[in-house]
């Protein structure tokens, strides 16, 4: 169970739990502003997205647009998560810090939830202003039709992007290749996730994987909320996921930090 | 010839904030060929 | 007379034949570092799967957004944008390596000038962004169904080699901007996106005049625009050389940008290399 | 910033920082303008952790720095093994440098400093790092170059470094020269072994007495929760011993701390003395 203090009732536990997370997550958005990491991937990786997208088409409309604009939010978001809370952990390793943390009172978990809590919301909240900049500069027409919707699918995105932050961040407790392990985990989901690129376009089994990942249920939620009527379905299977990516993570982290500490593996850098 | 020779040797760093530092002021010493010098600061 | 010039002739072949020498050790070196922070495991499970990916994934918004005429225009577009894995980020941590170890110090005393050494331990890399490439062309070739392409472009491989050259003078130049600061990461990020978007790579040339602009100095573009005229039988002799061109201008970028980092950090003291 | 002087000196002769005003010359070559015969004739230890690639074994950095100052390649086949083996890093010399130990990477810098046989030798801080018995094998083997006339600039703050190598001593204070002298007139005046420090309970009264000559009185401090003592030793005797056995009867001893002697130590004498 998460907790920060068993001799305390649950009530006051699960306060200290949030208070230990809002801390952690602001530590990480001040770490993550003094580095430059975030601007390739909030910054540049929006621009190109766009632009490689909306140059070439033909179709400009409003409608198009959003469904572009959506998709790339989504795609640098995923970025921003495999190597924003990827690399959280991997700087803590690389630090010696992790170790601390494990050993610490407050769960590790706690912690790495915390920081992939930050660099989430920081990232996207600079990949959301990008992306607004260079619509306006493509002058390039988006709709708003569910700004209420649109509001809560983003706050389930950056739920999803902490939660999936813990599942890939506990691999980086045993291997120190996390720099190009979390760098190959970016395209994949791009790719397959059904974002900037219509999953029907894949052979069957293929196809079928984009249904695994949370982010391709906001996509469907996201883009009928900006034009037409909001897809609550797509929203709850989303909802769905990204909890079952939390308590996956919640366990393969305790279960690696364990054996991390049975190996003696941690400290080897 | 000396193997090493310093002649009023000085050297001020300008800090970040424009402040100088003084490392080093008019050193002034040899060391001979074959010879073992000890300094220390 | 006769004696000494031949003397002379030994002492210069001794002194060529030691340069030779030194340079095989430093790109040995280069693939000693590059093996042991790239073992071939990783290598194979993460390094490779992703170029694969990411040219799949470029061809595919190629399509996307303009058919099937699209998807093979960002194919020989990706394949060149798969070079900048190894030829920017890779290239520029020759430099960033000995900042974090604390060895420039010793290439600055050393008898060989940094830049030649980190060009030396370079050429694992680029070789390195070669194999990738060409890993790519085959594996993202079949999986789009461009092997037409991919057939057509085998004969072209050798402009591939040259861009991946010019491009790795880049990587190697924009690491010299960044080792003063802990910018690294975005500065070699930046460089690779900027390749990416105006290099003709993935949007036609014509297409946003600003974008063209930026892409004449930067390597790949000229290299690009030689592939696809010679693709349609056109000239591409022209196009080769000027992407030679600005190979050798990034590379005399980076020189410059070295010594003048190596002078300033022995005025200032501030060893922008620590 | 304490000890900057000594750094920056070494960084100066090795080429590596321009001296602000004043000229430096290493065997008659000026250290701004003949930049590259300095650096071909020279050879400076830093030490410290960083400085080795360090996912690289210590044979193949040991070969690639020799290799970048300027050794041969026939040089190089021949000394790297001798290095290690002057070194003691034989056995270890193809493992990860990151495997390596404090002490283990020291030497293999010193490795790399004497490798490309220099002529002159900036050697900062040498022995820090390295176990006794490590740091008598480095003096010897650094004693050795000065019989192949090679000439050593060494910082040390051991005062055991100076008093084996040195011929001469210079004193830096906050970047002046504040004492230049032979090593015998330097041993003479400020020459100290080791410094005792005894922490006990209870109480010794008048110490100096019944001290025998060579052992000065540095701190005494009494107190009912622990007291302090701490002796100077000129060097070590048998009646020294005898002495302070008959001290540690009386009390009840905490700890007892022998250290040697720190040049400062010797360098605060010998300023309070000094004329």
């Amino acid at each position: 169970m998460i907790g920060t203090d068993v001799l305390l009732p649950r009530r006051q536990r699960l306060w200290n739990g949030i208070g230990v997370l809002l801390v952690c997550a602001r530590f990480q958005m001040a770490e993550i502003r003094s580095s430059w990491i975030i601007i390739a991937v909030t910054v540049f990786q929006p621009i190109v997205f766009l632009l490689i997208t909306l140059l070439p088409s033909a179709d400009r409309s409003a409608a198009a647009g959003t469904r572009v604009a959506v998709g790339v939010a989504l795609s640098v978001s995923w970025a921003a998560t495999a190597w924003g809370a990827a690399s959280v952990l991997r700087r803590e390793r690389a630090m010696g810090t992790l170790a601390r943390a494990l050993a610490g009172l407050v769960d590790a978990r706690l912690i790495a939830l915390g920081k992939g809590l930050g660099a989430a919301m920081l990232s996207n909240v600079w990949a959301l202003a990008t992306l607004a900049v260079t619509l306006i500069a493509l002058q390039q027409p988006v709709s708003f039709a569910h700004p209420g919707a649109l509001l809560v699918g983003y706050v389930v995105l950056i739920a999803s992007g902490s939660a999936i932050g813990l599942l890939i961040g506990s691999v980086f407790v045993v291997t120190r290749y996390g720099a190009q392990v979390s760098a190959f985990l970016t395209f994949p989901v791009i790719l397959l996730g059904g974002m900037l690129i219509p999953s029907n376009l894949f052979p069957p089994p293929l196809s079928w994987l984009s249904a695994l990942i949370s982010l391709r249920w906001l996509q469907e939620f996201l883009v009928t909320s900006a034009v037409g009527s909001p897809n609550y379905l797509a929203l709850e299977v989303a909802v769905l996921l990204t909890v079952a990516y939390a308590v996956g993570g919640i366990w393969l982290f305790g279960r690696i930090a364990q054996k991390a500490r049975r190996n003696g593996s941690l400290d080897l850098y | 010839m000396q193997a090493i020779e310093l002649d009023s040797v000085s050297r001020t760093f300008t800090l970040a904030g424009g402040a100088t530092f003084t490392a080093l002021q008019d050193v002034s010493f040899s060391v001979g060929i074959g010879e073992v010098v000890g300094y220390s600061a | 007379m006769a004696a000494s010039t031949s003397t002379e002739a030994t002492l210069a072949g001794v002194r060529r034949a030691e340069r030779l020498w030194r340079s095989r050790q430093i790109i040995r070196f280069g693939f000693l570092q590059y093996l042991s922070a790239n073992p071939p495991a990783i290598v194979l499970a993460t390094i490779w799967p992703r170029l694969i990916f990411q040219t799949v994934f470029w061809v595919m918004l190629g399509y996307v957004a303009a058919g099937s005429d699209g998807a093979t225009f960002a194919y020989v577009g990706a394949i060149a944008t798969a070079l900048t894995y190894g030829g920017i980020a890779g290239m520029s941590d020759v430099p960033v390596d000995d900042k974090f170890a604390g060895t420039y110090t010793r290439l600055l005393v050393g008898a060989t000038p940094p830049t030649p050494v980190f060009f030396g331990r370079g050429v694992a890399q680029l070789t390195a962004s070669v194999v990738e490439m060409l890993v790519c062309l085959v594996a993202a070739g079949l999986v789009t169904g461009q092997w037409r392409t991919m057939l057509a472009l085998i004969p072209l491989l050798p402009i591939y080699v040259v861009i991946a050259l010019s491009m790795s003078a880049a990587g190697l130049a924009c690491a010299s901007f960044c080792v003063g600061k802990r910018a690294e990461v975005a500065i070699y990020n930046g460089l690779t996106y900027l390749v990416i978007l105006c290099c003709g790579a993935l949007i036609p040339p014509g297409t946003l005049a600003a974008l063209d602009v930026i892409g004449v100095v930067l390597p790949v573009s000229h290299g690009l625009v030689a592939v696809r005229s010679a693709l349609d039988g056109g000239p591409w002799l022209a196009q080769v050389l000027l992407e030679v061109l600005v190979g050798l201008g990034w590379l005399a970028l980076a020189y410059v940008l070295f010594q003048v980092q190596a002078a300033r950090s022995r005025r200032t003291g501030s060893d922008s290399f620590s | 910033m304490n000890g900057a002087g000594k750094t920056t000196l070494t960084k100066v002769l090795a080429t590596l920082l321009l001296p602000t005003t004043g000229t430096a010359r290493i065997m008659g070559y000026d250290v701004v303008a003949d930049t590259r015969a300095v650096r071909l004739t020279t050879s400076v230890i830093l030490g410290g952790d960083r400085g080795l690639y360090n996912r690289i074994s210590g044979r193949e950095n040991l070969a690639f720095f020799g290799m970048l100052a300027g050794v041969s390649r026939r040089d190089l086949r021949s000394r790297v093994p001798d290095m290690l083996e002057l070194v003691n890093l034989a056995e270890a010399a193809d493992r990860r440098v990151e495997t390596y130990s404090k002490g283990m990477r020291q030497r293999l810098h010193v490795a790399i400093g004497l490798l490309s046989r220099p002529r002159v030798l900036l050697l900062d801080e040498p022995t820090v790092g390295l176990d006794p018995l490590e740091a008598d094998r480095l003096r010897e083997s650094i004693d050795d170059l000065r019989g192949e006339g090679v000439s050593i600039l060494l910082t040390s703050h051991l005062l055991l470094d100076v008093e084996r190598l040195a011929d001469r001593v210079v004193m830096l204070d906050r970047g002046r020269v504040t004492a230049k002298m032979p090593l015998a007139k330097f041993a003479a005046l400020a020459g100290y072994a080791a410094v005792v420090t005894l922490t006990y309970r209870g109480t010794l009264g008048d110490v100096a007495g019944s001290l025998p000559a060579g052992a000065v009185v540095d701190r005494h401090i009494e107190d009912a929760a622990s007291s302090t003592l701490v002796l100077k030793l000129r060097e070590w005797s048998g009646d020294l011993f005898s002495a302070l056995g008959r001290l540690v009867d009386d009390v009840d001893v905490e700890d007892i701390d022998v250290r040697p002697a720190r040049l400062e130590e010797a360098f605060a004498t010998l300023s309070d003395a000094a004329p």
